[in-house]
């Protein structure tokens, strides 16, 4: 193993400590100290006090999936940005162009979205 | 001289094309037009007639006109593709035939009221195919003007048949499909065939033609498979690749039933084309591929040869008495006589092929002559049926007379086309296979049989109802169908009485091509 | 190539159970997710190639930064298609993709 | 001997790390336990209150009252409720936002951090998991509220994620480099990256705010509208880890700023975690004062700001920034 | 580090059309009403503005041009060729199509980047472009097919492209990483010579991956017995978007075929290709027979399609027997020569079809009844078109099919060329079909002549000179490509 595991192992700890904590909290303080009553009262759905009506996992606006689709797009195109910035000193002119191009495309991409309407919400 | 073959093939396709552009009424014009360009074509067959050599077995009119070349058809060889023309002393009598019946065919067209536009369109689409078919110096070129026939009669069938017209034109386009299929693998196989052992011989042949050695030009080939015959092997699977294709396209048995639908749907001009010239088609391409360059496969397998024919020969004469259909019975008729054909160039022998190419002009003249009168009957009274017709001879004096003259030409009557065609053929056939030629002669006396049985039926006894009923009116054959049917049986007339006018051009190619078989 | 061959073995894995899913499930989405299963199994495969592999480079973890974005184009478009067909028929089921003969 | 930043692992090393680990988890308890306290105290007294004052002196231990109350509540799960998908959501939306914590340098020695080259994309990568478990929590609660404010809620932090994403390239083009312990070294060199990126650092206050949840961009959890948004059906300790996660996301979103943009850990005489401390808790401060100031903002003016300001001013810091750093 | 002269030289018509494609976009979405037709025409000029660019590429010398990831050699120019000709008649017979398909004008600029992909395909040199290539093309594809979004056939069409053509290229992207496993690299040189050790080291790797590959390739280009999704994406997309996908697709997977599997397995030419062939036959058989059912032209053109593409398939499959250069020089161009022929009588049959069945709201092949009365212009069209692809002398498919023949003779491969003639006779049935409807009947009903734009008539007539152009004087074409230098 060399040097440069040791950072994500480190990384690893914490993410066993973090699944540790809650189960620690939630599985094996929990029991002991609380109570467990469940009622049919207790265990329905809230509903500012009505009885439920019908089934939440109705379909929802459209217009959640398209920001979806855009954040897959955009998040996806800017993880490129990093490796370019970080090598950007090296890079010079050319990658400077390049980058401006990718840019400029990813400015179209959002213009578009702009103009055909999804990003107006509700 | 040299464009005359050019222009025969050439004039029914643009006389298609000017028809064409006609309004769809211009029924007269395009009457006008079809015929024209019949004749016309027809002329200058008569002229290469009159300008041929006749010593000289060779090729004649030879023009080449170069269209394609594929650079590395074969392992570095280029192949040339062209388009050319000559006629020999085989292929020009199948010209004059194509010519004749083209002529006459448009004149029957006259009949035709619906959609004559399209009629002579195609009809002359199929005349230039059967010519160009004849008079092509190029496998290419052979096999484009038969692709081109195949289409045009598809939709001959297709729009002017009967009431089973699609049905028979689909299995007339898929046969014939198939038979193209094996026909073009047949080429190439030949043409690469003869290249390769051409190289093998030796080198300079190969320095000496250049590139323009890998050819489809049958020239070429000709001289090639004189000058280094293939090995046996090459022959066999290449005569057995051409038989196969042979058969369909000749509707030999068991192939022959799309023959039979086809015959049976297709309208009366039609009918004559198909019969007269499209079926002789098949043995040209024995004839001119065959015999000439796969000669040893041909000696080996001769008799197989003689076998189908008399196949041919027995099953069409037994099934043309049992039809009842006067088309049906010329269908049977023309396959039985097209198997004495392939008896003949079994045989091997020039009498013989001399023989096979008279019959096929005359059974050519023939069938288009029977189906003519038998359409102009049917015409008047409604039927093909032979059981109800009769007594026809009372109102139809002249075509009676003419059926009777090609019922007896076709069984053979001494001074007809039939006499002379038979036996020469005969001749040479007992010569070689005794036994089988005694049963093709059963099949001719057969042929006496239902030939002068349906014809006595047909035009005397008494007048059946369908002879009276006739839409009331019957009439003889008016001036314009008079002359068609009076230029068929003047020639086989002629033919039958001055065979030389034929055999003079035939007789020089026959010998030289029998020379290569060892007839 | 010692180090290798677990991580090939997971890319087996992954890309089985991709196509498996994606060739058998039923649900639209289901099936999109084991392409990108499918997907993802390549990745693996490059990078460890990339960092075990006979001459290790970068440009299997190259190779596999497009495959990634890629991936996101497909499903994006994936998705969108998805929707379009979701709001004509009601349902992401493939069994519903049967308006012209299979 | 637990250093284990200079030395291939070894046994001593390994303990070194979770004792480290440990500490910080230990440490970040206290410190949310204290922010709530804190953050209620500076909105009462900005709201001339007083803020919680009973328990215990200036009441200090309100907050560790609450949560023993949490710790023996009942924990409620719906009869209609994705069961096991119900009981997992609160750990996988507490879970990154720990693990964040161990990129974050907090000392110049930074033995409680892990050193690695891409720190700041990792940061990023781990936040964004969190979206996962509030929309898995709202969905499968099985109560339109949550939905809604799951459905919410996720449409908001990814919309608000691209142009964090982007603020900080600017501070990456800077320096070169994904780690954030380069990152703090180089701007002590330098300058504060906070003067050449202000931009950028507006932006990211901005998107981080909308990415916490918090006014206001809480729209997800507005209690007029949607109950309790997401974790409307939560109780217990499972409502404890959602708020656990959010507060820990506050403390780490303002230690990434920090770093990111306030020189991190670097500052002349004190030591180096004090200065980290006191930066961070200004803008923690920071924090809380919009809290208490703004009001909450429309859902369309939301998304809108995001996609149509956001991400176009991002786009151009970036253009200028690279171009200012070619010339 | 790359120069932009170089970038230019390797991807001028690329750059051009991606250009292209951003000011068409950037224009649809900027301007409204009426002028929004002008859309498709600036991703017509781009395209011709293309064309010369690569023409003049042809014979360009390797070295000088070629960058790592980018070959500039005769192969690819010619079937970009091939490509930049078939896309600008499909875009001129959308625009024609508009009118009536309401097609979304999002389609301008889909097509040019669906082009682009097509031609980076075709010159690419490593494995990272070849796939980007691969999925630029695919994933346009697949928001052409379902560009009609109010369509349940469009979107349902769209979504088993999309499926079947992700799990492919998944498929695909799994070989190919193999191969970067195999070499090290993703340079297809490199690739290259380590495969020629590898075969000895390594042969479950090498297998595996070229197994992946074909398979996916094959998917790609409805190979039987992978075919199954092509009839109903053909059928529920846009007509002008399947006659790409028939021709565009189709060519591009070719060329990757050519040039992934020849230049990589070339070693295992032999040991492989017979199984090649085999797929060739099933394919020109399953799609001829398959086309025999159909009521429906569009699926009948996708199963005639299928079979075209088992012909396509002869050439690759008869380098087996050879190793002659030149025996694959000819196989080469026979293929793009059959290409070039196919794409003009495809996109001509599928032009005169979308008039004909839009004009009639039916895609059944009552549509064409009595068309020969109606119109008969475009039935004199769509005969030379039907009779071109069941490969009647004196049309391009002819030409085409009988140099595919002839490779085939040439490599001893007798039997493909049999199947190869024997299937175009299967297909004359359904061919003739058409032309019975057209010829044979009456019109049903409305006699008048088929409503049609000056523009259709356009495109059909210039698939028609092509077609003709091809049968009538293929000696040029040949020449050129007899001449090429096809891998430098």
């Amino acid at each position: 193993m060399c040097l440069y595991a040791n950072a994500f192992i480190f990384i690893l700890v914490f993410l066993v400590l973090a699944i540790a904590l809650p189960i620690g909290a939630l599985a094996v303080l929990g029991p002991l100290l609380r109570p467990n009553k469940p009622s049919k009262a207790k265990n329905s759905t809230y509903e500012s006090g009505l009885e439920p009506i019908g089934d939440a996992r109705s379909r929802y606006n459209v217009r959640y999936y398209l920001f979806a689709l855009m954040f897959v797009i955009f998040d996806v195109e800017i993880i490129f940005l990093y490796p370019w910035a970080v090598s950007y000193l090296t890079l010079g002119v050319f990658g400077y162009v390049e980058m401006m191009i990718f840019v400029v495309l990813l400015m179209i991409g959002l213009i578009y979205a702009w103009r055909k309407k999804v990003l107006e919400w509700m | 001289m040299q464009n005359v073959l050019l222009m025969i093939v050439l004039i029914p396709v643009f006389a298609a094309l000017l028809t064409l552009t006609l309004n769809d009424r211009a029924h007269t014009i395009a009457r006008s037009i079809g015929l024209l360009g019949s004749l016309l074509s027809a002329l200058f067959a008569l002229a290469a007639y009159i300008a041929f050599q006749r010593s000289d077995a060779a090729y004649q009119f030879v023009l080449t006109i170069p269209w394609a070349t594929i650079n590395n058809a074969f392992a570095g060889t280029p192949l040339t593709i062209t388009f050319a023309f000559a006629v020999d002393g085989i292929s020009l009598p199948l010209v004059m035939l194509t010519g004749i019946v083209s002529v006459m065919a448009a004149v029957r067209s006259f009949r035709v009221i619906t959609r004559v536009k399209a009629h002579y369109v195609w009809q002359m689409f199929l005349v230039s195919g059967l010519y160009g078919v004849f008079a092509s110096a190029d496998l290419f070129t052979f096999f484009f003007f038969l692709e081109m026939t195949l289409v045009a009669s598809f939709f001959l069938i297709l729009i002017f048949g009967q009431e089973r017209r699609q049905y028979a034109a689909f299995k007339f386009l898929i046969y014939r499909g198939i038979a193209s299929v094996f026909l073009l693998l047949g080429f190439v196989g030949l043409a690469y065939a003869l290249a390769s052992s051409a190289t093998a011989v030796s080198a300079s042949q190969y320095m000496a033609y250049g590139p323009n050695f890998m050819s489809l030009n049958l020239l070429q080939l000709l001289d090639e498979s004189v000058k280094a015959p293939l090995a046996l092997g090459t022959q066999t699977w290449l005569f057995f690749v051409f038989l196969f294709a042979v058969l369909i396209e000749e509707a030999f048995v068991p192939f022959h039933t799309w023959l039979i639908d086809a015959h049976e749907q297709s309208d009366t001009s039609t009918n004559m084309l198909i019969g007269g010239v499209l079926m002789k088609v098949g043995l040209y391409i024995m004839l001119r591929f065959v015999v000439s360059m796969l000669p040893l496969a041909l000696a080996k397998y001769s008799e197989w040869l003689a076998v189908l024919g008399v196949i041919s020969i027995l099953y069409g004469a037994f099934a043309a008495i049992a039809a009842r259909d006067w088309r049906r019975l010329i269908a049977f008729s023309g396959i039985s006589h097209m198997g004495l054909v392939l008896l003949a160039i079994g045989s091997m022998h020039a009498l013989g092929l001399q023989g096979a190419v008279f019959m096929l002009v005359s059974s050519g003249l023939l069938t288009a002559l029977l189906f003519y009168t038998v359409g102009a009957q049917a015409e008047r009274t409604g039927t093909y049926e032979i059981g109800k017709l009769g007594g026809l001879s009372k109102s139809l004096p002249v075509l009676s007379g003419v059926l009777l003259v090609a019922a007896l030409g076709t069984v053979g009557l001494p001074g007809l086309s039939g006499f002379i065609s038979e036996i020469t053929l005969f001749v040479s056939s007992f010569e070689r296979f005794p036994w089988v030629s005694t049963l093709a002669t059963l099949g001719m006396i057969l042929a006496a049989l239902y030939l002068l049985y349906a014809m006595q039926r047909t035009t005397f006894g008494p007048a059946q109802e369908a002879a009276q009923e006739g839409q009331g009116i019957v009439r003889d054959a008016s001036v314009t169908e008079a002359i068609p049917l009076i230029v068929l049986v003047a020639f086989v007339i002629a033919i039958g009485v001055f065979p030389n006018i034929l055999g003079v051009v035939v007789h020089p190619t026959v010998q030289a091509l029998a020379g290569r078989i060892g007839g | 190539m010692v180090a290798l061959q677990p991580f090939l073995a997971l890319g087996v894995i992954l890309f089985g159970i991709g196509l498996y899913g994606a060739l058998t499930k039923r649900n639209l989405i289901i099936v999109l997710i084991s392409i990108e299963m499918m997907l993802n199994a390549s990745n693996i495969n490059l990078i460890a190639f990339s960092h075990f592999g006979v001459t290790p480079n970068a440009n299997g973890q190259v190779f596999a930064l497009f495959n990634i974005a890629i991936a996101a184009a497909e499903v994006a478009v994936g998705l969108a298609i998805l929707l379009a067909f979701f709001r004509l028929r009601n349902s992401a089921d493939v069994r519903d993709v049967n308006t012209m003969k299979w | 001997m637990l250093n284990w930043q200079s030395s291939p692992l070894s046994g001593t090393g390994f303990l070194g790390m979770v004792i480290g680990g440990v500490l910080i988890l230990g440490l970040i308890l206290g410190i949310v336990t204290y922010l709530i306290y804190f953050e209620r105290k500076i909105i009462g007294w900005m709201q001339l209150r007083i803020g919680p004052n009973r328990v215990g002196p200036l009441g200090l231990m309100q907050s560790i009252a609450d949560v023993l109350k949490l710790l023996i509540k009942e924990d409620i799960v719906p009869e209609n409720a994705d069961r096991s998908l119900f009981l997992l959501a609160p750990i996988i939306a507490f879970v990154p936002s720990f693990m964040v914590l161990a990129l974050i340098p907090f000392t110049a020695t930074h033995v409680f951090t892990s050193n690695t080259q891409v720190g700041l994309l990792l940061y990023l990568a781990l936040s964004s998991i969190t979206i996962l478990g509030i929309v898995l929590g709202g969905w499968a609660s099985n109560n339109k509220y949550s939905l809604l404010g799951g459905m919410r809620s996720a449409a908001q932090m990814i919309s608000y994620e691209i142009p964090l994403g982007m603020s900080v390239i600017g501070v990456v083009l800077l320096t070169g480099s994904l780690n954030l312990n380069t990152i703090v070294v180089d701007q002590s060199r330098h300058i504060w990256y906070i003067i050449p990126q202000i931009v950028g650092f507006v932006i990211f206050m901005i998107a981080g705010l909308a990415e916490l949840n918090r006014t206001p961009f809480d729209l997800p959890e507005a209690e007029s509208e949607l109950v309790a948004g997401y974790f409307t059906e939560y109780s217990g300790f499972r409502f404890a880890f959602f708020m656990l996660s959010e507060y820990v996301y506050v403390f780490a979103l303002c230690a990434l700023a920090t770093t990111l943009f306030l020189g991190g850990w670097s500052g002349p005489f004190l030591p180096s975690w004090i200065w980290f401390a006191i930066k961070t808790s200004a803008c923690i401060f920071f924090v809380f004062w919009v809290r208490a100031t703004m009001p909450r903002i429309r859902g369309d003016q939301l998304m809108g700001f995001a996609w149509k300001v956001l991400i176009p001013v991002a786009l151009a810091n970036l253009v200028v920034t690279a171009g200012v750093v070619l010339l | 580090m790359l120069t932009f002269t170089q970038v230019w030289n390797a991807l001028g018509p690329e750059i051009v059309l991606a250009i292209g494609g951003f000011v068409a976009m950037v224009y649809e979405f900027m301007v409204t009403g009426r002028a929004k037709q002008g859309t498709p025409w600036i991703a017509v000029f781009s395209v011709l503005v293309a064309l010369p660019l690569t023409w003049s590429k042809l014979h360009a010398a390797l070295a000088t041009y070629s960058i790592a990831v980018i070959a500039v050699d005769d192969f690819g120019t010619i079937f970009s060729l091939f490509i930049l000709v078939s896309a600008l008649l499909v875009l001129l017979f959308a625009i024609a199509s508009q009118a009536r398909l309401k097609l979304a004008f999002e389609y301008a600029y889909l097509v040019l980047f669906a082009t682009v992909g097509a031609m980076v395909i075709c010159s690419a040199l490593d494995l990272v472009t070849l796939y980007v290539g691969l999925e630029l093309l695919s994933i346009t594809s697949y928001v052409l097919v379902a560009l009609h979004r109010k369509n349940v056939k469009s979107s349902e069409a769209g979504l088993k492209y999309l499926i079947i053509g992700s799990i492919a290229s998944a498929i695909i992207l799994y070989g190919l990483s193999f191969l970067y496993g195999i070499a090290g690299s993703t340079g297809l040189s490199r690739i290259a010579t380590a495969l020629q050790t590898a075969y000895g080291s390594e042969p479950g790797f090498v297998y595996l991956s070229m197994a992946l590959i074909l398979v996916g390739i094959f998917v790609k280009i409805s190979a039987a017995p992978f075919h199954l999704w092509t009839a109903d994406v053909y059928e529920g997309a846009p007509t002008p978007i399947t006659a790409y996908l028939a021709v565009v697709s189709k060519g591009a997977v070719l060329g990757f075929l050519f040039r992934v599997i020849v230049w990589l397995f070339g070693a295992k030419l032999g040991e492989w290709f017979g199984l090649v062939g085999w797929i060739a036959v099933i394919t020109m058989v399953i799609g001829n027979l398959g086309a025999l059912s159909q009521r429906n032209i569009k699926r009948m053109l996708a199963y005639s399609s299928i079979g075209q593409a088992g012909y396509l398939l002869i050439p690759f499959s008869s380098l087996s027997s050879s190793t002659l250069a030149s025996v694959m020089w000819q196989n080469l161009s026979s293929t793009v020569f059959y290409l070039f022929a196919y794409s003009f009588m495809t996109i001509g049959a599928f032009a005169v079809f979308g008039v004909v069945a839009d004009a009639g709201g039916s895609e059944d092949v009552h549509a064409f009844t009595g068309l020969s009365r109606r119109s008969p212009w475009l039935a004199g069209m769509m005969t030379l078109f039907l009779l071109s692809l069941s490969g009647l002398p004196l049309t391009a498919g002819f030409f085409g099919k009988f140099s595919i023949f002839l490779g085939a003779i040439g490599a001893g491969q007798i039997w493909l060329g049999v199947v190869l003639f024997a299937t175009s006779a299967i297909a004359f049935y359904y061919y003739f079909g058409i032309l019975r409807a057209m010829y044979g009947k009456d019109p049903e009903g409305d006699r008048a002549p088929v409503r049609s734009s000056p523009m259709q008539h356009i495109v059909v007539a210039l698939c028609a000179i092509g077609t003709l152009w091809l049968g009538i004087f293929p000696g040029p074409v040949t020449d050129l490509l007899s001449n090429l230098h096809w891998f430098g």
